[in-house]
This record gives C-alpha cells, structure tokens and sequence, in this order.
C-alpha cells in the first residue's frame, strides 16, 4: 500500500515527499475544511426537516488528492461523495448550498437528491443513483478524448460496493481492451451501507481485481492525501502516455452514516469507527502543513471559523429561494418539448399555484 | 387479531412463511443485519440466521440469477430489490430467465421466485427512488404482479405468492409503508392472486387503481360524493394478469372508467385498462375513457407533488366524465 | 436514385453520416471485419478502421454506457445491440441513464446516442431472437422511438436519428431486412422524426401500424378493399413521441380504429393508441377500438406464424368493427 | 496448464495417467462419435432447410471429461456446446434428434432453437440464449445444494465471450463469497463469433480473472479429455470438502462455424483452424484407446458406421411427425392458463389447421 504521510503527518521512511507549492497545499486543506463543514451543516438541515437529504463526505476527503493530480480539461466522474473534487475543480461553494435546497437556483433545477449533483463547466459530470453506471461511461468518455486526440484523462470514483456492479466489470473490461486513459478510483471505505468488505468479495484486495482486466493496479492509504496525489500523478502520466488506465484502490473508511436515512450502529461497531478517526485525512494533513510551517493552528481556526459563517450566511440566502417554477418540471426531457409534454405542462399549471 | 401497517404486514407473512416451510430463503442487500432499509426484514437475520437470510453483494442481476438457480433446485426464493429502481440491472435475468423458464422447458424446469420491493413517489426520493415500473413487469408473459394497498392485502397476497408455483413481482407502496394500521389476523391466511376488490361500491363512475394511488382514489371518490356523484372504486391487487370479471361488471354499470396510476401515461398500466375497457365494453361507455397518471417526465424531486395524481386532479376527471 | 433494400439503406445512412462527420462512431458485437450479424455494417470497418468501428466485448450494458460516455464528450456514438432480445442487460444504462442524464443535470448533460437494433418475429428465431419491447422504451420519458418499414424512411429517419439531440431506440425490423427493394435518393436527405406517414388513404377504418406489422397491415387492406371495405393505413415511424394529428384526423375521419403490433398484446404499444383514442375522440367511435397483437406468450418457435398478427387476423378485426 | 495426454496419445511426462475402467472410457469415446455425427448430420439438415438452426460442438467434445467427473445428482448448466455432457448423463439419443425436428415429441414442445435444449430428470439445465445467464444461476443452485447438505455439486459451461458477461462477473463473486459448490467452466475456443479473446479481455490469461474473486483458478487443455476429468475431479472434491467454488479455463477451439448462420472465413484465417485440427479432441483420445488396447481401428470404424446409421433412422422417424399442436402455445406459461391464455386459445384456433 502506497502510503507519503505518517499519522502525525511526518513523511514516512524511504518514501520522497511530492514537491507541491504551498499555496496549492493550503487550498487543499481550505477544500477539506469547507467538504467537512458542510456535512456538520447538512445533517443539521436535514435533521430540521430543511433539506431533504444529506450524504456525508466525512473521512473521504483524501479524495481531492486524486482530483489535485487532474488538469482542468480532465473530467471526473463523481460516486457522491466527491464533493471535494467539484470544489477544487472551482465550483462555487453557494452552487453547493442552492442544491442542497433544490431551489430556484440550483443549477440541477430542484431535480436531484441533495448531494447528486454534475457541472458541465467544470467537467464534472453529474451522477446517477444507481450504483456503478458512471464506471463504463467513464471509460468511454476517455476512449472519446483519447480518438479525439485531446490527451485529456478521466477519472472516475465509485465505493467498494460498486466493484461487484455490472457496470465495473464492463467499465473495467472496455477500458482495458481499448486503452482508454481512464484512472478507476475505488474510494473503499470497508463498507457498503451494512455491507461490510468481506461479504462484498472474497478476493484477498480489491486492487487484485485488476489483474482479471489485464489492468495496472495500485493500492494506497486513501486517508492521505499526498500519497492520493502521487498515485494519481503517476496514473495520468501513464494515461496521457498512452499506457491505458490504472485501477486505484483508496483504503478508507466512511467516518459518518452511509446518508442521512442510514443508522450505522445497527450494523457496525464503535470502536471500529474510534479506530479510523485517528486516521482522519484532515488531522493528519493539517499536522503536516503544521510541520512544514504553512499553517498555524490559529490560522487553521480561522478557516474553520470563516467557513462556518460563510456557510452559514449562504444557507440563509439559499433558503430564502423559492422553489423552481413548475416549467422546470417538463424542460430538458428532450431538446424541445413535445405535444404532450406541452399538454401535460398546460394541466398541471392548473393545480399548482407557482 | 393484532393491529399493523404495511410493512410490519409484510414482514410478518416473511416471518410466518420461514416457519412454516424451512425452504423459504430471503436475500437481498442490507437485509440481515440491518434489516432492509425500510426494517421489512427487520428480526429475521436474527431469528433464521445468515443461511436463510442473505446479504448479498451489491449486484441486482446477481440477486435475482442466484434466486433463479436456488429456485430450480426447491427453494422458494424471496429477493428483495432495495428500491424497484434499482431493478433495472436485473432486467434480463427476470424478462429473460425468469419469466421463460417454465415455457422454455415445456414445463421441465420452474422458478417461483417472488421479487419483493419497495416502488412508488410521494416519499421525496426523486428519479431513482421513486418510480413504479409495473406496466413493464405486466408486458411480460410468465410473470404475475401483485400490488397491494393495505396491511391485510399485503400479508395474505405475500404469502399467497409465496405459495405460487409461478413467479411474482411483489410491489409494495412504501410512501404507506406506515401510513395507517389495521386490524391483521395472527394466523396465516391468504388472499388470492388474480382478483380484485371493490373498495367502494358506487354506480355512476369506476375508479380503477391499486398500490398507494388506491387511496388518492378513495380521497377522490369521497370529494365526488360530496358532489353528489358515487363512484365505485376497485383496487385490482393482482395487475397481471388481471382480473377481468370485476372490471367488467363494473364498468358495465358505471359507463364511465377512470384509471389511477402514478407511473409516466405514456405506455403505462392504465393504457391497458383503457385499451381493455375499450375493445371490449365500448358500446357501454357514455364518456372518454380517462387516464389520471404521472406526466411524462422522469420522476422530479422538489415538485413530486405536483407530478403525481392527487385526488383534486383525480376529482376533474371525475367531473368530466360525469357530466360528460 | 439507387434500389435498396432496408438493411442496405442503413448501411449507406451510416457510411454517408461517418463520411460527413468523423465524429460517428459506431461500436458493437461482431460490427468489425464481420460487418454485423445481419450484414448491416459491411465495408464499414475496412473503409473507416478500427477506431471508429468498434467491436466490442460481449456486454450490452458496457456497450451503451461506453456509448453514453462517448457522447457526452461530444462523440455521436451509434451502438448496434446484436438482436433487441439482447438489450435488457443494458436496461439500466438505457432507462436509468440515457434517458435522463439530460433531464437530471438540468440540461447540462446530454447523451443523444442512437441504438440500432434489429427486432421482431418471423424470421425462426424462437424466444431470443424475435421479441419486439418498444412499449418498454415507450414508457421512458427522455427516449424516442423509432421503427421503419421500409428503405426510403429507414435510411432517412437513421440520418434523422444521428443528428437528432434526443437519444434514439432505432429498431430495425429485421424480418424484412431484405424482403424487397425500392428507389431511394444517393445523397443525402432526412423523413423528420415524430411524423407518421398515411401509406394507404381511406374512409371506413384506420389502420395504425408500423415496422414489419405495417406490411401485414397493409396486406390486410388490400384483402379488405376486396370486400368493399376502404382503410387508411398510419406508419406511425417514430411511436415516441407520436404524431397525434395524423392519428386524430384519421380516427376522427373514419371512427374505428385498429392497431397492428407483433409484441405481446397486454401493456404492449396498441394499448397506449387505444388509450389515447379512448381518451380524446371517443365519441367519433363507431364500433370497439382493436388491438391486433402477438399473444400473451414468450415468442414461440415452430408455432411462430399462429403467434405472429396475419393478414387474416386483421381482415377478421376489420370486417368486425365495419360491420359493428 | 493441466495436461495428461499428448497429441500422439501417449501420457505426457511426469503426469499420472488416472484409473478410469475401460468400459467407462469407451462410454465416453461412444458419446464423443454421437455428437460429432451429430454435427455432420445436423448442418446437412439445415442447409436441406428440415431443420431451422444448428449448433455445432465440433472441436469441444473435451466437455465430457468435466461432465465425467459429476455424479449423476449434481447438476450441470450448459452453455449450448455440451450435448455430450448431456447424452453422457443419459439423454436418449433420440430425444436430441425429436428436439432438433421441433416435432410433438420435442421435450422442449418445440419451442427452442434446436441445440437449446435441457431436461430435467438428467439435471441438465435448459439454457437460455442471452450469453452469461446461467453462470449466476448456477451459484444459486449450488447455494440451495449446500444449504439442504445435499453434497451436490453444479458445473457450468461458458465461453470466453461470455466472461465479459455481467452475469459472469455476478455469479463468480456471489459463487465466491457464499462459498457455493460450483464448477465454472469455461470453455475457452479463442472466439466469441468474430470476436477473438484478445479484443474480450486484455487479460494475459482468463483463468486470471479467478484471482480478483478469490476462487481458486486452474487452466486445463481443453482438448485432453483425460485433463478435464482430473481438474474436474479435484474441483468436485474441494467442492463437496465445502472448499467453495474452482474456475476452469478449459482451452480448446471451435472447429466449426459459430452456428449455421455463421461463415468464419470473414474474420479467421484458415491456417487457424488447421492447426487446432491437430489437436482434436477426438482423435487424441482415439490414438490414447487404441494405445491401451481398448479399441482397435476396426472397432472404431464399426462404431461411426453404427451411429451414422441409427442416427438417420432417428432423424427419418423424427423428421415424419408433426408439429406439436396449437395448445402448446399456451400451456405453460403460468401454472394454469389464465383467461386470456384462454381467450387467446380459441382465437389462435380460428386460424389455424392444427
Ligand atoms: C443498483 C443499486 N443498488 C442499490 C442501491 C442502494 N445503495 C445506495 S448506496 C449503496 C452502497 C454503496 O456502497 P459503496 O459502493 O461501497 O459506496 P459507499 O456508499 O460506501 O461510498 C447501496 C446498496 C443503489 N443506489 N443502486
Ligand atoms: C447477451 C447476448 N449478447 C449477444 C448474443 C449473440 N451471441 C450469441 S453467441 C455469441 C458469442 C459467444 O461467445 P462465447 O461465449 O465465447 O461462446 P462460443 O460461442 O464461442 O462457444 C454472441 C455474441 C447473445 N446470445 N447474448
Ligand atoms: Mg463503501
Ligand atoms: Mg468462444
């Protein structure tokens, strides 16, 4: 398992330190500070009946250290705990906030589960529900660069539950017969709501999966964040080389519930949980910019603190939104609204007061 | 006698048929342990332990083939498919493999699988939580599909599935999940598959529906009767097939039918009842024959109430046809 | 003007949309050196190479949602499903993604693939090689339909497909792939999606059909003017979205309607054209509204041509609503 | 890969040649002449247009050492190339030729493409036609045997194409965390129609695809009946010791075409199949006998001649009856005919001469 940072975030032996400018270091950790706040917001909202739905990031965010490898042409395919990735790539926080309230300016117009959302500027593309499809599409969004010549990557996250999806075994197979310059990041946090690992598959690794695709396979410490940079760096550079994709198994762990309908301790134990928060990709990040003199721990409660207030101050506005009108209800099935949708549209204006 | 809602309904007749008969095995994800994500299964991992309820991997195709092939052995295979959603990946195994077996084999080789799962709006769900795929389980000859409205109906149609020798596709309207209690027996008891039932007697019009949309059909029909129109309403239970001597007694009554769904108009269930009314009783028919359905668009999150069938939508149509 | 036949139409339409746009690409089973099962995509690989003629491996589901990838990256991905009885294991990928990934990302997304695929009965295929689920498709907002029956529109409505924004289901009717040939222009030209085409005017019944059924149709038509009966003959060409003014001039014209289609009659397409008569002109019918359809069985083998609408059950469905 | 007999017949270097009685070994010679008389019978038919399909087993018939190895409770799961597993397990030879006329003495009642065949009181599964299907159900069988402590085993034929199946990449997981006693066998023939296995899967060796699902893997030449049987034997063994399932690579090659609506010479070369002409199943185990002194060339002769008789006997009487009648048309689709079945009956009746 490749692993850069000990838990006390020094570099860990015979391993070389990426070199990575600070400022990029910084926005990494302000991206993890905002990911995390949001969920400390979204479980309240939901919890206030404001929201209706919540799905949690917590302990995943060592995820951004993928999407830091990726250029701004590059594409990612989101699972739905990939927030952090859409933040880095530039979406702006408030976008985040709008959808969480499905409102009027939510760009995904009030149609989505909170925290399934896509944005076509930033190249990240907006997720399903059903678990794994996005596996194959990323292969053929790759395959398209790829014949388009653009050199462009694609990365695509899915959950350890996903690998025994249709769509991975596909996904995985067409990638690798038409070398597609994908990177299969498989964000394994041991558990599949109440499905633990070991139920999912009874392969020692999941990386091992790689192999039965003739695919080049690496596993590594999801919770930290360098290590997922390099990985990744690596990946890229042999995709835009030409050498086809990389399967990346994450090993992580999913500190919160599986979403805001979901009670973890039916099915799991606490001491588990205690276990891995000592492992938190956060903690251990900021020990490290801490040793490396980028952050002070004042300066790290400001960010806290700042972020909290701007969250704050954005969930106010979002909520003051009204909802989407009732045209959104019948636009963008097709490219024009056919006869029926304009007659069904005509109808339900009549029952609806927006 | 013990008072339940739906889902205790249905996990009661699980419960109940486990003990009778040692073959029943019930699989699915996040069953066991967890109990299902609705609790239908909740007690049974417990009670029956990890060989006779299966979490499986996350793989509905694999679900539903690995219940084929236990069922071709003798077991009677119960999945659960967590949301009919997510039913989707299993497509084949069930228009393909399941729905064929029998045929395919003269007869040789049968696999009475009853596929339980939760379908249906109303619950804040949006695309992929929601919808309510029956009209394409009802294309398919070889399956029966059974949609119950209420916790008597549930528990004694699950168990009557249960003890079908063909297979079932067994819909449970999870936004009434809980939404009201009744009296239910303690004991076993069934309620046959292929009939319907008249929810309410009524003489003018026939309000056709089953599953969640049957209440919004009640709620419709008390509206009219306040009006002064009397609507008789049948819940059909068994969609497929279907049965065929209610709807015709009534409808040749009435002359007037409304059908009640909340899947997408275009193709769904209700064009079958309309096609059937109108081939066969049209001469009876003193007005159009009405479809209240779910637009056609894929199902909506914030404005699901707006998308689906309410009884004040349901009522216009009443109106219309009354005084057509 | 060159004579073709159906599968030599489709043929020429995609070679001449990858010759004036190197962004189609077609992929598939068998598609490569082998041209394609039914010869549909012959020359292809030797004239545009491996990189926009894909074979793939054997997965449906990989192969549309390798196309749906494709295309959101701006590629017009055109995927070939072998037969259409191999499509539902990509179900997923077709009604949970292709569908809606439009609609769910608020427009941002689109994925306008268009699958090719031949279906329907009569050519000895047995349960797997015969089955005709547009109804399915008919049910899934987001999807258009389309179904030729002959050269002229099959190479026109294809050409329209490719450069339709919307994802298209192609369904090539395959039991007439080569039965017969007809004038179609060389250059380039498109028969717009979602408008139905009269193929025979008349007075006393319309006839609505499409695909290979609209040949038995019209067969039966001809047996019919025989007898002094006059019917008009709808190709309905895209059945989804449907073209609802060529239908209601006619049904309002002639006041019986019977729908032709080789699918299994319950919940197939001629419920919903029944529906949609039921519904809007009902008091133009003169006599029941009919569904002509193959029965409510999986596709037979031997007993194909019993299972399958013949001129002669549309004759009998034809002197019944005329003499009603 | 697993080996025990060479090209010449004699038993390869450092193997142990296994004890199998004579007679049981002349059994299987018996099968592999029926079904390869099959073939030639088979194709004359349809391309004479008396029959509508024909499946050809030419080049595989290596099948029967696996189906050998089973006891006549276990059950087997064919893909489509394994008559002679069937006719081993006690088909009566005519039935295959009634089935392949589709007549009223068609088990399948006439409603298969011939070579889609199964029957129950064998334990042979009716196969579908979609590709893959079975390999999940076959799990699920083996699931049912062990929770009954029956100690029955089910192997499972599939091609090379058909592990790009999602049903593949479902029943070896499910297979493999339920730990069911099952063979999955795949019959490896290089080509899925004109798919050749380096376009299926950019694997090195399929049998490596046993890895990422943690089943024990073996690859076996498939052309050595003597091999399968051991692999095969093995594997029963780990089965019913509750050891889970074993993956089969069996190697071998389709001599023929595809099916009868095929013309391999469109994507292979000639010089392909002669090559595999020499390893043929057949004559291998041919030369092994007659080494042995089993057999002798007289004998052999004797024994195509008789089935090359008794076969166009079968086929004169099958070809002689009539179509099964209207009625099966109806019956078993459900358990009993519904209304509308009923309806439809008397419809159909109208019409027809039947
Ligand atoms: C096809 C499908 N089946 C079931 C579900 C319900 N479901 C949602 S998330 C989930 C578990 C996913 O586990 P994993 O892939 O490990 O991702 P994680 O949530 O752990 O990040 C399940 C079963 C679904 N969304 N789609
Ligand atoms: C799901 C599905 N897709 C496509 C087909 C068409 N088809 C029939 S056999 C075949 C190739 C199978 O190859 P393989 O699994 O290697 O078996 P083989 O025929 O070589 O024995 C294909 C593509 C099918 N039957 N089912
Ligand atoms: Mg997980
Ligand atoms: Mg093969």
């Amino acid at each position: 398992m490749r692993k850069i940072l000990n838990l006390d975030g020094s570099i860990a032996k015979n391993t070389e330190e990426p070199i990575i400018p600070n400022d990029e270091l910084l926005h990494w950790y302000e991206i993890m500070v905002q990911i995390r706040t949001l969920d400390t917001k979204g479980i309240r909202l939901q919890r206030q009946g404001r929201v209706g739905f919540h799905i949690f990031t917590t302990g995943q965010e060592g995820h951004i250290g993928i999407a830091a490898a990726l250029g701004s042409d590059d594409w990612v395919y989101p699972a739905y705990r990939e927030h952090g990735a859409a933040l880095l790539r530039g979406l702006p926080l408030e976008d985040i906030i709008h959808h969480l309230f499905a409102n009027d300016l939510d760009t995904q117009k009030g149609r989505r589960l909170p925290g399934l959302f896509g944005e076509k500027n930033i190249n990240f593309v907006n997720p399903s529900a059903p678990i794994g499809t996005q596996i194959v599409q990323a292969a053929g969004t790759a395959y398209a660069s790829k014949y388009k010549k653009d050199g462009n990557v694609v990365a695509v996250f899915f959950g350890d539950g996903a690998t025994s999806s249709n769509d991975f075994h596909s996904g995985m197979n067409f990638g690798a017969v038409f070398k597609t310059p994908t990177l299969f990041v498989c964000m394994n946090n041991q558990w599949a709501i109440s499905v633990p690992l070991h139920q999912q598959t009874a392969a020692e690794k999941i990386v091992d999966k790689a192999i039965g695709y003739g695919i080049h396979g690496i596993q590594v410490d999801g919770n930290d964040i360098l290590a997922m940079y390099q990985v990744a760096k690596e990946a890229v550079e042999r995709a835009r080389n030409g050498e086809g994709p990389t399967f990346i198994e994450a090993l992580t762990y999913r500190l919160g519930p599986h979403t805001s309908s979901d009670d973890p301790s039916r099915y799991r134990e606490d001491s588990d949980v205690e276990n891995w928060k000592n492992k938190d990709p956060i903690v251990r990040f900021k020990k490290y910019l801490i040793k490396k003199g980028i952050l002070t721990e004042d300066q790290d409660k400001e960010m806290w603190d700042h972020y909290d207030n701007l969250i704050n101050e954005l969930i106010d506005q979002a909520s003051k939104r009204p909802l989407p009108s009732i045209e959104t209800m019948f636009d963008d099935v097709y490219e024009t609204l056919p006869w029926h949708l304009k007659e069904q549209l005509e109808e339900v204006k009549k029952y609806s007061n927006r | 006698m013990v008072e339940l809602n739906i889902v205790d309904a249905i996990k009661y007749a699980l419960e109940q048929e486990m003990d009778r008969d040692k073959d029943v095995i019930i699989l699915g994800e996040d069953i066991g342990k967890n109990g299902g994500v609705f609790r239908a299964t909740q007690g049974l991992y417990d009670k029956f332990g990890p060989e006779r309820v299966l979490d499986t991997p996350l793989n509905e195709s694999g679900i539903i083939g690995f219940a084929v092939g236990m069922s071709l052995y003798g077991i009677k295979a119960v999945p659960e498919i967590q949301f009919i959603d997510f039913i989707f990946p299993a497509f084949d195994q069930i228009l393909s493999e399941l729905a064929k077996f029998r045929y395919r084999s003269g007869g040789q080789f049968t696999c009475p699988v009853v596929i339980r799962s939760p379908y249906g709006g109303g619950v804040r769900g949006a695309h992929y939580h929601s919808q309510s795929p029956e009209s394409l389980f009802a294309h398919t000859p070889g399956l029966k599909v059974v949609v119950p409205s209420n916790p008597y109906d549930a528990k004694g149609l699950l168990i009557s599935a249960i003890r079908s020798n063909d297979p079932v596709i067994f819909m449970e309207p999870k936004r009434i999940y809980r939404a009201f209690k009744e009296e239910v027996p303690e004991d076993d008891y069934t309620v046959p598959l292929e009939s319907a039932a008249i929810t309410r007697e009524g003489k003018d019009v026939t309000l056709i529906s089953y599953g969640a949309m049957l209440h919004i059909t009640m709620d419709a029909a008390d509206l009219a009767s306040e009006e002064g129109i009397d609507c008789e309403v049948i819940d059909l239970r068994t969609i497929y097939p279907l049965d065929i001597d209610t709807i015709e007694e009534s409808v040749k009554k009435t002359g007037r039918v409304i059908s009640v769904t909340e899947a997408p108009k275009t193709a769904g269930f209700g064009a079958e009842l309309s096609a059937l009314v109108a081939e066969r009783w049209i001469e009876y028919m003193e007005a159009p024959i009405i479809r209240v359905a779910g637009y056609d668009v894929p199902f909506p999150f914030v404005l699901e109430h707006d998308y689906m069938p309410t009884p004040e939508r349901v009522l216009d149509s009443i109106r219309y046809v009354y005084n057509y």
